[in-house]
C-alpha cells in the first residue's frame, strides 16, 4: 500500500487519466490498422491501466483530500484547471465499466466486423477519454470540449450495430445532443461575458451575489437544459429509448451505466457554479429537477413494464433510476444528494451488468422481444441467471447495490419533511420488481416458443465473464453501501457553498 | 428600453439567428436541411461569443504590429475556433448517418420514417 | 397547424432569449469585465509570456493547449466516426455483390472547371503553408491552413476524381497522417513535463517555446488537411 | 440615436440584416442544393462580419471550414441523397 502511495504522489498523475485512453486511441489506427486481435487487446490494456491510474488517484484523494493541476503551468484564470474531488472518483467505474465492455465485445472483433474492429476500440477509448476528462476538469469551456469528446463516439457507436434502424437511432441521438451541447456553450459564453473568466471556481466568484440578475437565470437555464437532456431526465429523455435499445450490447452498457451519468455530474459541478450566486433561488431550481425526477421515475418504471423489447425495457428502467438520482439531488439534504450520487455509482455498475446480460442472451439467438425469449433459461443457465440477478438488483430489493441510493434518498425524503416521497421511492421500487419478475418468468418457468431457444447454447466466456462479474458486484453491493455513502457525505455537504 | 434592444443590437440579431436556425430543425421534415439548421444554430452562438469579446474601434489582438491599445478579446476567439472544428466534426458525422438512413430506408423525410423495425 | 405551432414556439424562446442577453454588459463598450480580466493579463504578458504575438494562436497552443488538443481529437474522432458509421454492413455489401456497382458520387466537373482546379492547386497550397508557418504573427494558424489544404485537395478530386486522390497516400502512412496532430500534440505535451514542469508546458525560454508552436502549427495543419479530406473522401465514395 | 448612425453602426446593421435574409431563404427553399450555396452566403457575410470586430483568425476558419468545407460536404451527400425536399 506504501509503495502505491509513493506513486500516486506523482505531481502529473492527474492528465494522464485522459491523456492515456486519447493517447492509444490516436495511435491505434496507425499501428494495428491490419490487426483487430491485437488492437482489441491493446485497447483492453489501455483501458485497464486507465483503471488503475483512477485507483491512483482516489489513493492520493484519501491521503490528502481534494486536490486539482494548472495545465501547462499557467495558474486558474489565465489557464486551465483541473480539480479531482470526490465525484472525481467515478473515474474508477469508467476504467473498469469500458474495459468489461471491451472484453464483452471480443466476440465482433473476429466476426463479420473485423474490419470495423480497429475503428470500434478507437472511439470507445475516445468514449473513456472524454468521459474521464469532462468529470475531472474546474474550467467551463474545457468541459464542453471534453463533452463533445465522450459525445462524438458515443453517437458513431450507437450506429456500428448493422441493425437496420440503428442508423436512424443514432440520428435521432445526435441532433438533440448537438443542439444541447450548443445551449450548454451558450451559457458558457452568457457566464464568460459576464465575468471575463472562465475557470468555474473564479466564475463563482465573481458573479455578483446580490441575488440572481437576469442574464444569470438564463446561463443557469441554458446550461442546465442542455446537460438534463445528456443525462436524459423527463421530458428531455425521448431520445434514449431508441438509442440504447439499437446500439450494440456492450455500446448500450456503457451509454445507460456512463455516458449518461455524465449529464449528472454536469449538473452536479453547475450545483457549485451557481450556488452561491443564486442564494435563494436555487431551490426554485432543486424544486424543479425534485418534481422532474418523481415524474421520470413514474414514466421510466410503467413505460418499462409495457414493453415488448428486453433491451428497450432496460432503456426505460433507465430513465426511472436517472429520476431517482435527480430526486435525490433536488431534496439538496445532504443525506439525499449522498444517495443521488452514490446511485449514479450503484445504477452505472448493475444497469452496465444488465445490458451485458441482455446482450448476451439477445446476440446468441438473434430475439429481441420477452416474450420469444421463453424458456432461454434452461439453455443459456448463466446468462440468463446474471439477467434475473440483475433484475433483482437494480429494482434495489436489500442488500444489493440499487437498495443503497433509494434507501438514502427516502432518509433525505424524511429528513426534509417530505414523507409523500417515500411512497415514489417504494413505488418506483415494486414497479422495478414486477417487470423484472415479468421477464424471470419468461426466462424460467414458460415453455420456449421459438426454435432459435430450442438451439441455443450457453453464451461464450468472454460475454459471460464480464456480465457475472458485475451482477455479482451488484447483488453484494449493499454491503459497501455505509462506507460508499460516507465517503461521498463531505462532498454532499459542501455542494453549492451551501 | 429602446435605448438597451439599440445598444445590444448584435445580440437580438444572434437571437433572431439562433431562433432561425431552431425552427429549421424543428419543423423541417428532411434530415439534410435539420443539419443545415443546425450549422445556422452553431454559427449564430459563435457569433454571439466573439461579439462578447469585441471593442467598438479595437483592433485584431495581435502584438508587435503597432495596433491600437484597445484590443478585442483573444479569448473568444479561441473558443470559437475550437468550437467551428467541434461543429464541422458534429456535421461530418450527421451526414454520415444520413447516408446511412437514405441506404437502409430509402428516404430522408423525417415523417416518412416512422417505426424502423 | 403544426407550422404555426412551432413559430410560436421559437418565437417565445427567443423572446426569453432576449430577456437575459439585454442585461448582459452592451457589446464594444471597453470597459466590460471580459476585457478587464484575464483578457488584460494576455495583453499584459505580451509576447514574452505568450510566446508568440498573435495571442489568439497564443491562447490556442499555450495558455489554453488542452482545449486544442482535445479539439483536434474531436476532428480525428469524427473521421474514425464516419468511417465506422459508413464501413458497417459495407463488408457484407461488397462480398455479397449485392451492392450496386461503386458509384463514384464525383460531381459533374466540366473540363473548365477541372482547368482552373489544376491550375489554382499549387497557390492554394503555398497559401495553406503561409497560413499555417505565419500563424503566431500574423491571423491565421495551424488549422486554418489545414483546412485551406484539406479544401484544395477536395476541389482536386472533383477535377481528378476522389480515386486518384486517395491514392496519393498508401493506406500504412495514412493512418499516420491522420493521426499527426493528436501524436505531435501528446509528444509537445509529454516534453512540456521536461521542459517547464508541465504537461502541454511550452518552455520558458522563448526561442524554444516558439519552435514547439510551429512544430504544433505544422502537425496540426497537415493533420487537419488529411482528417478533412479523408471524411470527405469517405462520404464522396461508396466506402474506402 | 444619432451618433448611432455613423457609417460602422451601418456596416454591421447591413451585415446583420443579410445574414437574417440568408437564414429566412434558406428555411423557405425547397431545393437541397440552393440551401447549402445560401448557406456558403450566410457564412461568407459572417465572415465579413467578424473581419470587421477584430477576429481575422476566426473569419479566416469560418470561410475556409463554414463555407468551404462543411458546404462541400453538403454537396456531395445531396449529390447521393437527392436534391428535392418535400
Amino acid at each position: 500500500m506504501r509503495a502505491l502511495a509513493a506513486f500516486a504522489d506523482w505531481p502529473h498523475l492527474l492528465p494522464a487519466l485522459f491523456l492515456l485512453p486519447l493517447a492509444g486511441a490516436a495511435l491505434l489506427p496507425a499501428l494495428l490498422r491490419t490487426r483487430p486481435a491485437v488492437a482489441w487487446a491493446s485497447a483492453l490494456a489501455v483501458a485497464l491501466a486507465t483503471t488503475m491510474l483512477a485507483v491512483l488517484a482516489l489513493v492520493r484523494l484519501l491521503g490528502d483530500g481534494d486536490y486539482g493541476y494548472a495545465m501547462a503551468g499557467w495558474a486558474p484564470p489565465l489557464g486551465i484547471e483541473l480539480r479531482y474531488d470526490r465525484l472525481s472518483a467515478i473515474t474508477l467505474l469508467t476504467g473498469a465499466l469500458v474495459s468489461l465492455a471491451l472484453l464483452f465485445a471480443r466476440r465482433e472483433m473476429t466476426g463479420a466486423g473485423r474490419r470495423q474492429a480497429v475503428l470500434y476500440c478507437s472511439l470507445v477509448l475516445i468514449l473513456l477519454g472524454g468521459m474521464n476528462g469532462f468529470v475531472i476538469t474546474a474550467d467551463l469551456f474545457n468541459l464542453f470540449v471534453f463533452m463533445e469528446l465522450l459525445s462524438l463516439p458515443a453517437y458513431a457507436l450507437v450506429a456500428m450495430s448493422p441493425a437496420r434502424g440503428a442508423a436512424l437511432a443514432a440520428l435521432k441521438y445526435l441532433l438533440p445532443g448537438a443542439v444541447s451541447s450548443l445551449l450548454v456553450l451558450f451559457g458558457i459564453g452568457v457566464l464568460h461575458a459576464l465575468t471575463g473568466s472562465l475557470n468555474m471556481a473564479d466564475v463563482a466568484v465573481r458573479l455578483t451575489p446580490g441575488g440572481p440578475s437576469p442574464a444569470t437565470v438564463l446561463a443557469l437555464v441554458l446550461i442546465s437544459v442542455g446537460l438534463l437532456v445528456k443525462a436524459a431526465l423527463f421530458p428531455l429523455h425521448f431520445w434514449l429509448p431508441d438509442a440504447h435499445s439499437a446500439a450494440p450490447g456492450p455500446v448500450s452498457a456503457l451509454l445507460s451505466g456512463l455516458v449518461v451519468k455524465m449529464g449528472v455530474v454536469g449538473v452536479v459541478r453547475m450545483f457549485d457554479v451557481f450556488g452561491p450566486a443564486l442564494g435563494g433561488a436555487m431551490q426554485a431550481f432543486e424544486n424543479l429537477l425534485l418534481i422532474l425526477g418523481v415524474l421520470a421515475i413514474l414514466t421510466g418504471a410503467l413505460a418499462a413494464l409495457v414493453q415488448h423489447e428486453l433491451k428497450r425495457m432496460l432503456a426505460w428502467s433507465t430513465v426511472a433510476n436517472i429520476g431517482y438520482i435527480f430526486v435525490g439531488l433536488g431534496l439538496a439534504g445532504s443525506a439525499a444528494v449522498s444517495g443521488g450520487i452514490a446511485h449514479v455509482f450503484y445504477h452505472g455498475l448493475t444497469k452496465a451488468g444488465l445490458f451485458l446480460a441482455a446482450a448476451a442472451l439477445v446476440e446468441r439467438t438473434g430475439l429481441h422481444d420477452i416474450d420469444d425469449l421463453r424458456g432461454l433459461g434452461h439453455r443459456m443457465p448463466l446468462a440468463a441467471t446474471a439477467l434475473s440477478a440483475g433484475l433483482i438488483a437494480v429494482a434495489g430489493v436489500p442488500p444489493t447495490a440499487g437498495f443503497v441510493g433509494k434507501w438514502q434518498i427516502a432518509l433525505g425524503a424524511l429528513e426534509a419533511g417530505r414523507p409523500e416521497l417515500l411512497v415514489v421511492v417504494l413505488g418506483g421500487a415494486l414497479l422495478a420488481l414486477a417487470y423484472g419478475m415479468r421477464v424471470i418468468n419468461a426466462l424460467f418457468f414458460r415453455a420456449p416458443v421459438s426454435d432459435q431457444v430450442v438451439t441455443a447454447s450457453e453464451a461464450p466466456a468472454s460475454m459471460l465473464v464480464p456480465s457475472v462479474l458485475l451482477v455479482a458486484l451488484a447483488l453484494a453491493g449493499g454491503l459497501s453501501g455505509a462506507r460508499v455513502i460516507e465517503f461521498i457525505l463531505p462532498f454532499a455537504e459542501s455542494l453549492g457553498g451551501r | 428600453m429602446l435605448q438597451a434592444l439599440f445598444s445590444h443590437i448584435d445580440y437580438v440579431a444572434v437571437t433572431v439567428l439562433f431562433c432561425a436556425g431552431l425552427y429549421i430543425m424543428i419543423a423541417r421534415g428532411n434530415l439534410l436541411k435539420k443539419v443545415i439548421g443546425l450549422n445556422i444554430m452553431e454559427t449564430a452562438v459563435f457569433a454571439f461569443i466573439v461579439t462578447t469579446g469585441m471593442i467598438d474601434g479595437g483592433d485584431p489582438p495581435l502584438l508587435e504590429q503597432g495596433l491600437g491599445p484597445d484590443f478585442a478579446s483573444p479569448l473568444p476567439h479561441a473558443l470559437v475556433l475550437t468550437g467551428i472544428v467541434v461543429a464541422v466534426s458534429v456535421t461530418a458525422v450527421a451526414l454520415a448517418l444520413i447516408v446511412r438512413v437514405k441506404r437502409e430506408h430509402g428516404t430522408i423525410e423525417f415523417d416518412e420514417l416512422g417505426e424502423p423495425r | 397547424m403544426k407550422r404555426r405551432a412551432y413559430k410560436l414556439l421559437v418565437v417565445a424562446l427567443g423572446l426569453a432569449l432576449l430577456g437575459g442577453l439585454l442585461w448582459l454588459p452592451p457589446p464594444g463598450q471597453p470597459g466590460g469585465p471580459v476585457h478587464e480580466h484575464v483578457a488584460a493579463r494576455y495583453v499584459e504578458g505580451g509576447t514574452e509570456a505568450a510566446g508568440a504575438p498573435n495571442l489568439t494562436t497564443a491562447v490556442l497552443l499555450n495558455y489554453r493547449g488542452l482545449d486544442t488538443f482535445g479539439e483536434v481529437t474531436v476532428i480525428f474522432a469524427a473521421l474514425l466516426a464516419a468511417l465506422a458509421v459508413l464501413g458497417v454492413g459495407a463488408a457484407a455489401r461488397n462480398a455479397s455483390g449485392t451492392g450496386k456497382p461503386r458509384v463514384d458520387a464525383r460531381l459533374p466537373a466540366s473540363p473548365v472547371v477541372n482547368f482552373i482546379i489544376r491550375l489554382m492547386a499549387p497557390f492554394m497550397a503555398t497559401f495553406a503553408a503561409f497560413v499555417m508557418i505565419q500563424g503566431d504573427v500574423l491571423p491565421g494558424g495551424g488549422f486554418q491552413g489545414g483546412v485551406v489544404l484539406g479544401a484544395m485537395m477536395i476541389l482536386l478530386s472533383v477535377a481528378i476524381g476522389p480515386d486518384r486522390v486517395s491514392g496519393m497516400v498508401a493506406p500504412a502512412p495514412l493512418g499516420w497522417l491522420r493521426a499527426i496532430a493528436p501524436l505531435v500534440f501528446l509528444v509537445v505535451a509529454v516534453s512540456g513535463l521536461a521542459l517547464s514542469g508541465a504537461w502541454f508546458g511550452l518552455s520558458d525560454q522563448p526561442a524554444l517555446g516558439h519552435a514547439l508552436m510551429v512544430v504544433l502549427e505544422l502537425a496540426i495543419g497537415m493533420g487537419g488537411a488529411a482528417v478533412i479530406t479523408g471524411i470527405y473522401l469517405s462520404l464522396a465514395r461508396e466506402v474506402e | 440615436m444619432i451618433e448611432a448612425f455613423n457609417p460602422v453602426v451601418l456596416f454591421d446593421l447591413l451585415i446583420l440584416v443579410l445574414l437574417i435574409i440568408c437564414v429566412i431563404s434558406i428555411a423557405r427553399t425547397r431545393d437541397l442544393v440552393r440551401a447549402a450555396i445560401l448557406f456558403s452566403v450566410y457564412s461568407l457575410t459572417l465572415c465579413l462580419l467578424w473581419v470587421h470586430r477584430g477576429a481575422p483568425d476566426v473569419a479566416m476558419t469560418e470561410a475556409a471550414v463554414g463555407a468551404g468545407v462543411t458546404v462541400a460536404l453538403f454537396l456531395v451527400v445531396i449529390a447521393r441523397v437527392g436534391r428535392r425536399e418535400r
